[in-house]
Order: structure tokens, then C-alpha cells, then sequence
């Protein structure tokens, strides 16, 4: 590989691959969230892509993924799934493997918009497999007033005093402040981080709590009545159907969950049929119609029923008024700082 | 004792060495391929620097260690001392009693109630927090009780009280086991002595009792205070995420910020304490 | 000796406050709604959900497979260390090295280990669990044995080995038996500890096992369903019954060999 | 002053005391004497307050016992295993109890310097009880139970491991207590020397039972059943029919001297009991006795014991007579006997 | 067989044992008497192996013991304390040292089931030593060491909890293995008639050292020590210097009649032992001896004790009577002995 700190616009140079390759020499092992990938998927790649097996390691959050992939030597992980700025910071460690285009045809179900995610323009080293915002999640009866601003988060009106929850994930602590003060997401100046610490701070005696896992369950309780959400965690499907998702009218991010291929990976050929594989349409919905989230592929899209007001309405286009996330290297220590200064505060 | 005098030899010294051998190199050699060798690969970063993306660039620098004087990483550090020595506390007060009362059962019953009490551990950590937020919370079981009588509701969570009771939840049977282990084998005649020489059943337990379970003891309160010291998940759950303590600050380090050498660093701190725990325990229990 | 009724008070409250909880585990277990949080009504259907649910199924064999092999390793390795401790030396750094691994923080073992595994190309599996939640069990094993070895007299080793047992004898004849609740009780608690770890279960098994806790972390992460509780109200009825279970034959045992 | 009245306690299947009754005064020495595992120690726990008994009733000075919990009891127990305080240097065991008490530190320093001195372990006062030998740390128990001078002092062996020279200091310093500080003392003892010489009165027990309530003269020289007879110092018995008012009716050896304690019917199953040192030794042609040949002589500190094989009974009869004694194994003699030297009592059924 | 070379042993600033040696024949019966703490049960540890000394050697019939481990050592030990296993019942306590030889279960059996006939603990097979007498359990012990018919067997006080019957049963018991078997014995007793009667041979230890190891019969009658005298046995003391072939000179009482047991210079200072049993209590008004007045008459079964309060003499003299004595308190008279029933030795400086 190359070295492992050079900043992220290197891309490490490319294997030599075989398009022709026996596929049936190798055997890939990926490593996933659980449940986002459908479960009888290594039994079909295994019959179509002759490969001698597909296993299947869990991860439930990026950092645990990270741990995994960057404590040393060789994971045995062929595939990785994890978030934009973690594929970013994986290849900027000289760990991922260049994607080889020509043997994913399929890339080309992809939205156009898909190909321009700042992390990762024109998807160099990894190949983009849901997205999605983060906005308020609400009880639409509970609520005397709709959400459209993050400061109904971050100065809750009476009504609200206790009941709410921001995400506990440090990037995503700092979004509604950082976008209610017009700032970017991406900011790596101290003094934003500084004033969007400061609303924070103000903001914390009026938490339920800080979140980013069981929001959801909050809501539909009673408990909370606004949260904090990742639009596919937003139970907007729950049959009782008075929780909806806002995106605030200040903006907020585009996060992407991505696929890459890791360079100490012995069956590159393979990786790359798995991803082309999962690029057809009809595996792509799967991820859409059953994890709730938005596919960046065209025709996978296409192929759905979506019903009326769901949030797999929202258009690629107003996803990109989203700011990606992108990993800010050493200046994410920062973000680290604030979240621990709001929680120990 | 100024006549302290060595207890008696067992067996000659050859034999001596053999049992030493025997008995200690075991689970000494395992700790050190499986604890001591690992811990120092992990530990050896906190003289490195963290690479811009993550890792480990190793390129030596002291600056971790002056970061851990920070007052942020203080605060903490007081914070957790407080809600760790809280919850050793009410640990000891109610699990000595349950401790003393389990080794007195006949003794087909003894190991019924110890299992009994690690039985609930049985089932998943994260449900239980669950059943505890359940009952606990704003529309939770206990504030629709107090409802009933028009009060409440009460907020029960995410405070550090809250923090303080799950993790007395989630420990106590680390005080019960070996307060059980130590008061189980007293002999019952030290205690009718004490009784018969006029002593209160408070002064017996006092006097007799907990001195000669003072090992137990030291054990029992090592094992609830340092996890619950280094705990980040309570925090989180039953904390709201509103308070962290000394775990959190490591956590993070390790999974969010991917600062492994400052990750190392606090770890190291947090070690160090614990070896000068650990001593004076081993140095206390020696001597009772 | 009549025993102080005070003390009844909190043996009692502990058992409540174990208890308590698992009481509302057990009827949200029968909830018919999805979530774990609100009662809606009667159903079983998530023990049939259970019992289809492959991932918790191996889980749980898993879970099994680690907590017995890691207790039994962690037995044997605590007892002789313990053992070891008391009567073979006197460093207190030795005491506190053999205290350490039952109290440092998950996280610094699970990534030493991940590391350490990595380093020496260890292929993971279950057994890299097993040998990891050995390193601290055995440190909880080591510790509650040793608080029976303090002060103990050892005259009655000396009359083992004056009729003429060796040292291996002793040990297992005179020695073991005396410590036998000590490591019952530590035992229980090794096995206790692993069955509930996950975070150096995480770090540490093979990419293509996973234990109950790491299932159950992640299933959480969509929302707890009444599913994970019915599984754990099995176990809570599985573990009672074995353990009564275990009670009568004791008893059985007993009368055969001693009227008292 | 404390009253025993039908006390019964058993073990499984095991009667350890069954129905006892006793009275013991004020001030009293009262031993207990009784084969190994007749009850004693039950009946000393069961005062003190450690076991219950399944019936019966106790009194101290009129009030009920039973209900007292041990700690309130102004009874001291000395433990036959001793039960010393593991982590208490050999002061603070014996300090214990008077700390209980609340006494001035300075106090409790005299007294417990005292004792220490009594019992002769003042240079063994910051010694931890497994530093001690055996007989020091009997000694240790006994201190730590007498220098609270309670009123009822319950001593169970407490002198079982000590030398001849020690005991009698001991034995000396049990009586001052009873005298100077006129504390009632129930003793357990297995040597009979010191119940003979030490208490006032002696309870018997066997299988759980008292047998027989006696001074110790009393006891010894009218034993009222034959166990008595026979467990109470050494006794020649001779088992026979009743005799007139001076006789035993013997199959083997015709009538032989004996006076009976109580009124026995004619003919009544009899046993004759002799002492062996009322037994006299003489020449094979002197007249009366019954015959035999002396079998060996054994020289006990003080006194020589003779064992005489008489043909026609079971145990050799025993003869003792001060000092070393001439008489050679193989002797032919006789052993002879006043009436009033022994006593006739009606036998067991 | 047995040979002890210069052993000594120190627990901190303790002398336990000091520069001890004593040579024990094959088949003997040998006796350690003491006082308490004076080192016995150290000595026999060190035999079983359990302390090393600090000093000295030990020889089993030629062989260097010491570096041989315990379990190794054709020896048993019967702890004072007993140490029995307490999860075992009796009858898994006794078989214990069998099964460790691998003899077949039905040997096993029945030598277990004879040697609990013979401490009458058979119907105590299945019971736990908790649910034991005091007496019950030190019989288990015995039976325990005794049951592996060792080659040397080391019993620390093996029948002090034992009333006098049992204990004649077991001393018989013990003298039967002794000459049956051929187990040579050492065994610490307090109480000397067992010592006496039981040993071939006595060795008096005080404070770690040996005083004087000899039969019996000459330790009672010809103490070396002034030591040994006054331990062994009861015996009134004179001082003075020597006075010749048969007296010893008194500042207080004259001329004392005793015999020298070794060469004394003249005025050599002097010490005279005559034991009770050999002073004679004779009218005030009879020729010699020294006058003195009745103390106190008191009854141990079987023999009377007088005390003489003499004046001039700081202890009362002691005189032992056969049977109850009818002399009163108060009785003016005179205490008197021959020369050949005394004897008189050098004095400690
Ligand atoms: N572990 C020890 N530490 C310190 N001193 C000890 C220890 N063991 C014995 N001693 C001392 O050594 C001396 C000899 O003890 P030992 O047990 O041999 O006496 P003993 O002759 O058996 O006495 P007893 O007849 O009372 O049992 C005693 O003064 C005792 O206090
Ligand atoms: N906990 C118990 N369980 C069963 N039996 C017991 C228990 N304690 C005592 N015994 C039995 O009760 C009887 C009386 O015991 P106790 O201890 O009172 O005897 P003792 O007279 O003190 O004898 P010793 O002189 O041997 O000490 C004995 O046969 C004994 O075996
Ligand atoms: N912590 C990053 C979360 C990004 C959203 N991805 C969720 C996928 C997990 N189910
Ligand atoms: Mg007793
Ligand atoms: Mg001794």
C-alpha cells in the first residue's frame, strides 16, 4: 500500500485485475450493518457469481467497522460498508483498493448525482449504496407547533421542555447548531465550532437526553416529541401514523453509506462482482424497500411503488442541497472536544 | 504487630519451588501472552502520534500525556470518582447483609441463592437497562403508578442518580460473590464467643465479622468501583449521555475521534491508577 | 444462634431490585405490539418469531460455547493462580497483575487483543472469545478464591500429606473441597460476565461468528423488540429449571450419604 | 440459682440430652462429669443461649432464660475448641468482653494484665492465637471467659491441655473466683481428680441423662447405680443376688462383705462394688478373701496398681497401695475386704 | 530407630525447640512431658516433617528425614488440634491414609470398620466431624493415624479430651500396637500417670531444652533436676548444702535425712525432694522429723492429701494417705521421711 498519512486526494495505485478471472478460486468475506444487506444474499452469490462463498461479518456502527479495518495487517474483509467520510479517511490510509470501472458496468444505474459526492467525486474508491439527511423527527400529535428549525430543537418551547433529543454522535451533535447559525458542517474554524458549542451548551438543560439509537422508540412511547433523526430511522412507517420528518428550513448534510474494496484483498476480482452485483436493480431495491432508505441507483429506484409522502419520495437533487459529510482529518479532534465538553459541561 | 512472625512453611523449599511453579505459572504466562503483551502494543502508542486520518504514525511525542491534564479530562475524572465511589457504597451496604445471609442458609440452598443472584444477568444488558427505562421513564410503569395517586410524574432518568442505580444494577453481584466467598467460611463458634462475651449482634459483625472478611470486602468494592469507574454504556442509557464519565472519554478516544495514541494515553493513566488500587488492595488483604 | 431480623431488609431489597426488572422484561415479552417500551396487548408471537430467527439462534449457541469453554478455562487457570498467591509468594505485584485483567476497561483489552491477534495472524473464531474472556474471568475466579485463602489453616494439608497423599492429591482431595464455594462462586461469575460481554466479543471473533450480546447490540440498534425479550425470558426459564433442577439432585445426594 | 427443668434437645436422630433437670446454687462449683459424647457440651450451649432445646425449660434466679438472646445472658462460656479471635492478639481476645462492657480503658487494662498474669501469658499478650501452643491458647480462652467475672461462669474442659504444675494453679485461681468473687461455676471435666477435689457437687451424666447428683465424697463412696459405679474412679464390681444387710450372694465366690445403700429385696440381681484401695493384698494362706495370682504391677507416679486374676470373674480385681510395692507378678494371693468398705447396690436390668 | 541430633528451632525471638537430641529405640514407647509452650508439638512437627529446624539432624534407622518430603515419611502424626477433614464423614476421615496406600476397598473397609469398633465410633461411621463430641473427634483422630499402622507414630496429646474409661481402653489399645504391631511410639501427654504407665521411656522437656530422659520409675524416684522434681509428680522441696552420705543441711529445720544421688562438695548449695506419698504424718510429740499444723485435709478418689503448713518453710508440705484421712485441720504434728526415700541434688544457680 502507500503511506498511510498522506491526505485524501492520492488515490493508491491499481492492482492489475483480470476482467476473465476463475471466480470460483475465490471467496469473499464483507463486513456490513446488520440487516443491510438481505440475508439470502451469499446463497445468490454464490449461484450467480460462482464464487466459492460470500461470508458475512457485522458491524453496527462505522467505528467499530474502522477498528476493525485499521488495527493492522490483513482483516480478511474483501467488501467494507461504512459512511463516506470513513471510506475518505480509510483510503486516505492507503487502505482501500481504486475501484476498477470497467468491471461495474452497473455503475451506470447510478444517478448522475451519485458520482459527485465530495468525499469521493466520480467515485474513485468506493461506490455509493444508500443516502440520505438528518432532520427532525416529530409527533405530528404531540407537537403544537410543526418543526421547520433546528433552533425548535435547540430552544424548545414549553411544550417541549425535556422531550427532545439531539444525536449523541459527535458530527451529528454539532449539525443543528452549526446549521442553525448558517455555518458549514464541515467547519474546521475554531471560532464557529466555538459559538455552535455555546448554543449547545445552552440547549443541554432543556434534553431528554442525547440519542442516536433509540430515538425512534422515544417518539412512539411519548416520551420524546421531537428528535433529532436520520430520516430512515424516523419510524415514519409506524402503522399508528402520527410521527413525520422534517428537513429543516436552515439545511443539513447528505450521508452516504458506501461499498470499498480493501487492498489486502486476495479476491479483488470478486469484490468487484459483488458490487456490480448488488448494482442491479433488482437487489438495490431490496435495500430501499426493507431498510427504508434511499438508493442512489436510478433504476433500482424505479422499479418501486413508492407510496405518497414517503421519504423515499425526496429527489436525488434535494438530497444534494444536503452538505456531504466529509472527514476533516486532523480537525475532527475537535469535534471530539466539543461533544465531551457538552456531556461533561 | 511488631512480633509478626511468617507463618509456617508448608513444605520444604524444594517442594516450595515446585508449587510455585505449578500453581503460578499457568495463569502467570497466560496473563502475560494474553494481557501483558497486548496491553503493551496498545499502551506503546501513547508515545506516537495520531495519523491525520486516524492510526498510528509513529513518530514520538510527549504531548499526550500533557493533554491528559486537562481541567475537561479532571472534571470527568472527579465526576466519575463520585459516581464510582457512590455506587461501591450502596454496593456493600446492601449486598454484605444479602452476602452474610446467603452463607448462612443450609447447604443445599447456598448455591441456589447465588444463583439466584446472577441469575438476571443471565438475560441481556441492554434489555435490562431497557426494563430499568421502562420503569423509570416519563410515561414509564412507576410515574403511571404515581399518576394513579396524582403525583409524579418524577424525573427518574438521565441524571446521575440514574447512572448511580443502573450501575449498582448492573454490579452488585460482583460484590455479593466474593463477600459470600469470604463470609461462608468463618467459623460459626467465633461469633456465639463474641455473642457470649456480651457483644450486640452489630458489635459481633463489627468486631468479628467484617474483619475477618476484610479481603472480601476489598475485593468486592475493587470489582464494583473500577468497571463502574471505566463504564460508558450506563452512562449513555440511563444517563442520557448528559454526564460521562472516565469510560466515555477512553471510548471515544478509541472509537469516534480515532485518537488511538491519546486513547492509549488516558488508558494508561487510568492503569497507573489502578495499579496503585490494586497494590494497596493486595497490601490490605494481605495484612487482615 | 438466632440471626438479626434487620438483616432481612435488605437481603430481601436486593432481591427486588434484581428482580424488578426482569418481571418487566418477562410480560413486555408477551407484548403483541413491536415495541419493548409499550404493553398493547397478549400475543406469543414473538417466541414463534424467536424460534425463526437463525442469527439469534447461533448467537445463543455461540454465546453458550464461549461462556463454558472461557469459565472452565478460567476455573482451573483462577484456582491454581489463586492458590499460587496465597501460599507461593508473597509480591503484592503479582496479586495486583492477577487482579488487572478483571478491571481494566473492555475497550483497551479488546483492541489489545485485536491487535495482538492480528500481529501473530491468528485466524478468529469463537475459541479467540473463549481465550480472551478467559484473561479476565480468570482474574474473577483467582480473586474470589483468594479471599477463602487468607488466614486459612493449613493443618489440614499437613494431615493430608502426614497420611501419605502427595501434593496432587492433597490438592484435589483436601485443598479443592475447602475452596469449593469459593469457586463456585467465582465460577458463577465467570460465566455470568461472559455470557452478557460483548465489547471484547466484539473486537475479537471471527468475522463470520457472533455471539448473543453482539446480535442483540445490533438488533437494538433498529429498536428493541419484544423478540430479544422473549429469548431472554427462555433463558431465565431454562436457567430456573436447571438450577432447581440441580437442587432436587442434590438433595437426592445428600440423604443418600449423610442423615443429619 | 440456675435451674435446669426437663431439658431435652436431639440431633436427627440423635438424643444428645433428654429430659435433664438440675438445680445449682449460688455460689456453687458444680461439675459435670460423663463419657465422651453424653451430652455435656449440648447442655452448656444450650445455657449459654446456642441451641435451643426441644423441651424443657431455664431459670436464672427465678426469670426465664430462653428468651434472653446470648449477649444478654450474665453467663461467660469458655469453648471446648476455645474459639479465640483469629485476628486479635491474645490481649485484645481477652480485652473483648470487657470492652462489651463500656469499663475505662484503664481498667480494662489492669484487669486484662491481670489475668494474662494469672494464667502465666503475660509475655505472650501481643501474640496472635495461631502463634501459641495449645495449651497457651486454652489458656487464652479461659482468661478471655473469666475476667469478666459474670455470674455464671460455664467451663467446658478448660484444663485439658495443661501440665500437671499448670492445672493445679489454674484449679487454685477457679477456686479463688468462686471464693473471693462468688461466681457460680458449672464445670465439664473428664478428669475426675480435679471434679473430686474442685466442685462442691457433681452431676453424672450418661447417654444423655443424669445419673447421679452427689458431693463428690458422696459420690464416690455411694454410688447409686452400678454405671456410677463403675465410670466414677476405678471399682472392683462383682455382680450377685441380695444378702442380708452385709452381704453379696455371689455364684462363685459365696458371700462376700458389702453394705447396701438402699433397702434391696432378697434375692434382688446385685452388684457389689469395691475400691481398690480398700481391697487389701495378703498372703494366699490368710484366712477369708477370695483367691488369685497377682498378674502385673504397674507403677502409676505415687501409688502402684495391682491387677489380681481371681479365676471365676471376668476382669482382673484391682488392688492399689502406696508407693512401689514388692509383690512379682505370679504371686499367689488373696484380696480381701471390710463390709463397710464396700456397697451393694441393685443391678441394671 | 529414631535419632534426634541438635535440633533447634525459633519462631522470631521464640526459642521453641533448643539444641534438642534424643535417640528413640525400635519399638519403643517414648514420652514427651512438659510444661505448655515448652516445644513438644514443634518437636514432633519437625519429625512429621511439617517445620523445618533451624538447626540439627534426623535419622530414621540411618537415613537423613530431612530432605524427605512428609508425605513420604513412614510417620504419622495425630494433630492436637485434630485437623480433620470437615467434608469428609468419619469414616472417609479414617479411610483416608488407606486409600492413599491403593489397598483393595475391602481391606479398606474393614480396617476402617475395626479401628472405629476399637474408639467406639461405629455407629458415628456417616456422620460429618461436626456433628461430633470433642471426645468423639480426637478419637477420630487417633483412629486416623493409627489406622495406617506406621512404622512411627507421633500422637500429641491423644487422649486429653477423654474421660478416664475410654482412655484406659485407648491406652490399652496403644500398648497393644505397641508390642502386637511393633509401632514405635512418641507421644506428648500433660497428664503424667499416662506418661508413667504407659512409657518405656520419659523425656522431660522445659522451655525447648531436654531436662533428663529416663524410665519411669527412676524420673518419679530419682529426679537429676531440680527442675525434673518439682515437675514430675508432686514432691516438697528442701534447700540447703550439702551434708554428707545421707542428710542435707537446713538453715531452718537442721540436719534433713536424704540420699545424694550424685557426688556433691561439701557445702555445696543443695536441694532435697521427698515425695508425699513418702512423708510420714506422725503425733506432735514423736521423735524427729519437723513440726508443722495441719492446713487442709481434701479427698482425691482414692487418696487423702494433707497439707502441713511448716513454719519457716514457704510452701506447706504435702503428705498423701490411702483412703479418706481422719486427721482435723488445725492438728498440731510431725512431718518425717527416711533417708533412703529422699533425695537430695545439686541446685540450679
Ligand atoms: N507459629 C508460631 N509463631 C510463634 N511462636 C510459636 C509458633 N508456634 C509455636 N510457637 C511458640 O513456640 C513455643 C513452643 O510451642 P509448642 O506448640 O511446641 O508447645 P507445646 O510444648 O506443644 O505446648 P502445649 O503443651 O501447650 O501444646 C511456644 O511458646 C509457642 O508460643
Ligand atoms: N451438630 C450435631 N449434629 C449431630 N449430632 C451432634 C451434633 N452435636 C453433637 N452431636 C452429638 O450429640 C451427642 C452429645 O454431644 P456433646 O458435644 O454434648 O458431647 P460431650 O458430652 O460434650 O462429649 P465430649 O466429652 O466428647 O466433648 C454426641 O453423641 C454428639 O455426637
Ligand atoms: N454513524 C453513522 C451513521 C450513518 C448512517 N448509517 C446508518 C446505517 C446503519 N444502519
Ligand atoms: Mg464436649
Ligand atoms: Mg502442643
Amino acid at each position: 500500500g502507500e503511506s498511510s498519512n498522506s491526505d485524501g486526494t492520492t488515490v493508491a495505485a491499481a492492482d492489475e485485475l483480470k476482467p476473465n478471472a476463475d471466480l470460483s478460486k475465490q471467496a469473499l468475506q464483507i463486513t456490513v450493518w446488520p440487516g443491510y444487506t438481505p440475508e439470502e444474499l451469499p446463497a445468490r452469490v454464490k449461484q450467480k457469481l460462482k464464487v466459492q462463498g460470500l461470508k458475512v461479518a457485522l458491524h453496527d456502527t462505522n467505528e467499530i467497522a474502522m477498528q476493525k479495518l485499521t488495527a493492522s495487517g490483513d482483516s480478511g474483509i474483501d467488501v467494507a460498508f461504512v459512511s463516506g467520510q470513513y471510506a475518505q479517511a480509510l483510503n486516505a490510509m492507503g487502505l482501500l483498493e481504486p475501484m476498477h470501472p470497467e468491471l461495474i458496468p452497473n455503475l451506470a444505474n447510478l444517478y448522475p448525482e451519485a458520482t459527485q459526492l465530495s468525499y469521493d467525486k466520480g467515485n474513485k474508491y468506493s461506490v455509493p449504496y444508500t443516502w440520505g439527511t438528518t432532520g427532525i423527527c416529530y409527533r405530528t400529535d404531540l407537537v403544537k407547533k410543526k418543526p421547520t428549525s433546528w433552533n425548535d430543537l435547540l430552544k424548545p418551547p414549553a411544550w417541549a421542555e425535556k422531550k427532545v433529543t439531539l444525536m449523541t454522535t459527535e458530527r451529528w451533535l454539532a449539525l443543528p447548531a452549526l446549521k442553525s447559525l448558517g455555518f458549514s458542517v464541515n467547519t474546521d474554524k475554531d471560532e464557529e465550532i466555538q459559538k455552535a458549542k455555546d448554543l449547545l451548551m445552552a440547549a443541554k438543560p432543556h434534553l431528554l437526553a442525547l440519542d442516536d439509537t433509540t430515538f425512534g422508540d422515544r417518539l412512539k412511547s411519548g416520551e420524546a416529541v421531537m428528535v433529532e433523526a436520520w430520516d430512515g430511522w424516523c419510524p415514519t412507517n409506524d402503522p399508528k401514523g402520527n410521527i413525520a420528518f422534517e428537513v429543516p428550513k436552515e439545511g443539513s448534510d447528505l450521508w452516504v453509506d458506501t461499498m470499498v474494496i480493501m487492498k489486502s484483498s486476495k479476491n479483488k476480482e470478486a469484490a468487484h462482482a459483488l458490487i456490480n452485483y448488488i448494482l442491479d436493480p433488482e437487489i438495490h431495491s431490496w435495500a430501499a424497500e426493507n431498510i427504508n432508505y434511499k438508493v442512489p441507483n436510478k433504476a433500482a429506484m424505479e422499479r418501486l411503488q413508492i407510496p405518497k409522502g414517503s421519504l423515499l419520495e425526496t429527489k436525488p437533487a434535494e438530497l444534494l442541497n444536503g452538505e456531504s459529510l466529509v472527514d476533516l482529518g486532523q480537525s475532527s479532534l475537535k469535534y471530539t472536544r466539543l461533544s465531551q465538553d457538552i456531556k461533561a459541561g | 504487630m511488631k512480633s509478626e512472625v511468617k507463618a509456617r512453611p508448608v513444605a520444604p523449599p524444594r517442594g516450595r519451588r515446585l508449587g510455585a511453579f505449578v500453581f503460578l505459572s499457568p495463569g502467570l504466562t497466560y496473563l502475560l501472552v494474553l494481557l501483558l503483551v497486548p496491553l503493551a502494543v496498545v499502551l506503546s502508542y501513547s508515545v506516537f502520534q495520531r495519523g491525520r486520518y486516524g492510526g498510528v504514525v509513529y513518530e514520538f511525542t510527549t504531548e499526550n500525556f500533557g493533554r491528559l491534564f486537562d481541567p475537561l479530562y479532571l472534571s470527568v475524572v472527579g465526576v466519575s470518582l463520585k459516581i464510582a465511589g457512590l455506587t461501591t457504597l450502596i454496593a456493600l451496604l446492601i449486598g454484605y447483609p444479602t452476602a452474610y445471609l446467603i452463607a448462612q442458609l443450609p447447604r443445599r440452598w447456598k448455591t441456589v441463592a447465588l444463583v439466584a443472584v446472577v441469575l438476571p444477568f443471565w438475560t441481556n444488558f441492554i434489555i435490562r437497562v431497557y426494563a430499568w427505562i421502562m420503569l423509570l421513564s416519563g410515561p414509564g410503569l412507576v410515574n403511571s403508578g404515581l399518576k394513579v395517586f396524582g403525583l409524579g410524574p418524577l424525573e427518574l432518568l438521565y441524571n446521575q442518580g440514574a447512572i448511580v442505580m443502573g450501575l449498582l444494577y448492573s454490579y452488585l453481584p460482583l460484590m455479593i460473590l466474593p463477600l459470600y466467598a469470604a463470609i461462608e467460611r468463618l467459623d460459626p463458634q467465633l461469633r456465639e464467643a463474641s455473642a457470649n462475651l456480651g457483644a450486640s449482634g452489630f458489635t459481633t459483625f463489627r468486631k468479628v465479622t467484617l474483619p475477618l472478611t476484610v479481603p472480601g470486602v476489598l475485593t468486592g468494592c475493587l470489582f464494583v468501583f473500577v468497571p463502574s469507574f471505566g463504564n460508558f454504556v450506563i452512562p449513555e442509557m440511563l444517563g442520557g449521555s448528559k454526564s460521562i464519565m472516565v469510560g466515555n472519554l477512553i471510548r471515544d478516544q478509541f472509537l469516534t475521534a480515532r485518537d488511538w495514541p491519546f486513547g492509549a494515553a488516558l488508558s494508561l493513566a487510568l492503569i497507573a491508577v489502578l495499579v496503585v488500587l490494586l497494590i494497596a488492595q493486595a497490601w490490605a488483604a494481605r495484612r487482615a | 444462634m438466632r440471626r438479626a431480623r434487620l438483616l432481612y431488609v435488605p437481603f430481601w431489597a436486593t432481591f427486588v431490585f434484581l428482580y424488578l426488572p426482569i418481571a418487566v422484561l418477562v410480560v413486555m415479552s408477551f407484548n403483541s405490539g413491536e415495541s419493548a417500551y409499550t404493553y398493547e396487548g397478549f400475543s406469543l408471537k414473538w417466541y414463534g418469531e424467536l424460534a425463526g430467527d437463525e442469527r439469534v439462534v447461533k448467537g445463543l449457541a455461540n454465546t453458550i460455547i464461549v461462556a463454558f469453554g472461557s469459565t472452565a478455562l478460567a476455573t482451573v487457570l483462577g484456582t491454581l493462580l489463586a492458590v499460587g498467591l496465597a501460599r507461593y509468594t508473597r509480591s503484592k505485584t503479582l496479586d495486583a497483575l492477577a487482579l488487572m485483567p478483571a478491571v481494566l476497561p473492555d475497550l483497551v483489552v479488546g483492541i489489545g487483543l485485536l491487535v495482538f491477534y492480528s500481529t501473530i495472524q491468528l485466524t478468529l473464531g469463537l475459541y479467540s472469545v473463549v481465550l480472551a474472556h478467559a484473561v479476565f474471568s480468570m482474574a474473577f475466579v483467582a480473586a474470589v478464591v483468594r479471599t477463602r485463602l487468607t488466614n486459612a489453616d493449613p493443618s489440614l494439608e499437613e494431615a493430608s500429606l502426614d497420611l501419605g497423599a502427595g501434593p496432587v492429591v492433597t490438592f484435589m482431595k483436601i485443598t479443592l473441597p475447602q475452596l469449593a464455594p469459593g469457586i463456585v462462586a467465582g465460577a458463577l461469575l465467570a460465566f455470568t460476565l461472559s455470557l452478557d460481554e460483548f465489547v471484547i466479543a466484539f473486537f475479537t471473533v471471527g468475522n463470520s461468528e457472533q455471539t448473543l450480546p453482539i446480535v442483540i447490540y445490533s438488533m437494538v440498534r433498529f429498536g428493541v423488540t419484544p423478540e430479544i425479550n422473549a429469548l431472554a425470558s427462555l433463558l431465565l426459564l431454562v436457567s430456573f429449571t436447571a438450577v432447581i433442577a440441580g437442587q432436587r439432585l442434590t438433595k437426592i445426594g445428600e440423604s443418600e450419604r449423610a442423615p443429619d | 440459682m440456675l435451674q435446669i427443668d426437663g431439658i431435652s434437645r436431639k440431633f436427627g436422630d440423635v438424643t444428645a440430652l433428654d429430659d435433664v433437670s438440675l438445680e445449682i446454687g449460688q455460689g456453687e462449683f458444680f461439675a459435670l462429669l460423663g463419657p465422651s459424647g453424653c451430652g455435656k457440651t449440648t447442655l452448656l450451649r444450650i445455657i449459654a443461649g446456642f441451641e435451643r432445646p426441644d423441651a424443657g425449660q431455664l431459670w436464672l434466679d427465678g426469670a426465664d432464660l430462653l428468651p434472653i438472646p446470648p449477649n444478654m445472658r450474665p453467663i461467660s462460656l469458655m469453648f471446648q475448641s476455645y474459639a479465640l479471635f483469629p485476628h486479635m492478639s491474645v490481649a485484645k481476645n481477652v480485652a473483648y468482653g470487657l470492652e462489651r462492657e463500656r469499663l475505662p480503658k484503664q481498667e480494662i487494662r489492669q484487669r486484662v494484665g491481670e489475668v494474662l498474669e494469672t494464667v502465666g501469658l503475660s509475655a505472650h499478650a501481643s501474640r496472635r492465637p495461631a502463634q501459641l501452643s495449645g495449651g497457651q491458647r486454652q489458656r487464652v480462652a479461659l482468661a478471655r471467659s473469666i475476667v469478666k467475672r459474670p455470674r455464671l461462669l460455664l467451663l467446658d474442659e478448660p484444663l485439658s491441655a495443661l501440665d500437671k504444675k499448670v492445672r493445679a494453679e489454674m484449679q487454685l485461681e477457679l477456686k479463688r473466683l468462686q471464693n473471693d468473687v462468688g461466681i457460680t461455676f458449672v464445670v465439664v471435666t473428664h478428669d475426675q481428680e480435679e471434679a473430686m477435689s474442685l466442685a462442691d457437687r457433681i452431676a453424672v451424666f450418661d447417654n444423655g441423662a443424669v445419673r447421679q447428683v452427689d458431693e463428690p465424697v458422696a459420690l464416690y463412696e455411694r454410688p447409686r447405680t452400678p454405671f456410677v459405679a463403675d465410670f466414677v474412679g476405678a471399682n472392683n464390681l462383682f455382680h450377685g443376688t441380695a444378702d442380708g444387710p452385709d452381704a453379696l450372694k455371689s455364684a462363685d465366690f459365696g458371700s462376700l462383705p458389702g453394705t447396701p445403700l438402699t433397702a434391696l429385696g432378697a434375692e434382688a440381681k446385685a452388684l457389689l462394688a469395691v475400691r481398690p484401695e480398700k481391697v487389701e493384698l495378703v498372703d494366699d494362706d490368710a484366712a477369708g478373701g477370695v483367691k488369685g495370682s497377682v498378674l502385673d504391677v504397674s507403677f502409676y507416679g505415687g501409688v502402684s496398681h495391682i491387677s489380681v486374676d481371681v479365676p471365676g470373674h471376668v476382669k482382673p480385681v484391682l488392688v492399689a497401695v502406696q508407693g512401689a510395692s514388692a509383690v512379682q507378678p505370679g504371686a499367689k494371693v488373696r484380696v480381701r475386704w471390710e463390709a463397710k468398705d464396700a456397697v451393694i447396690m441393685a443391678a441394671d436390668q
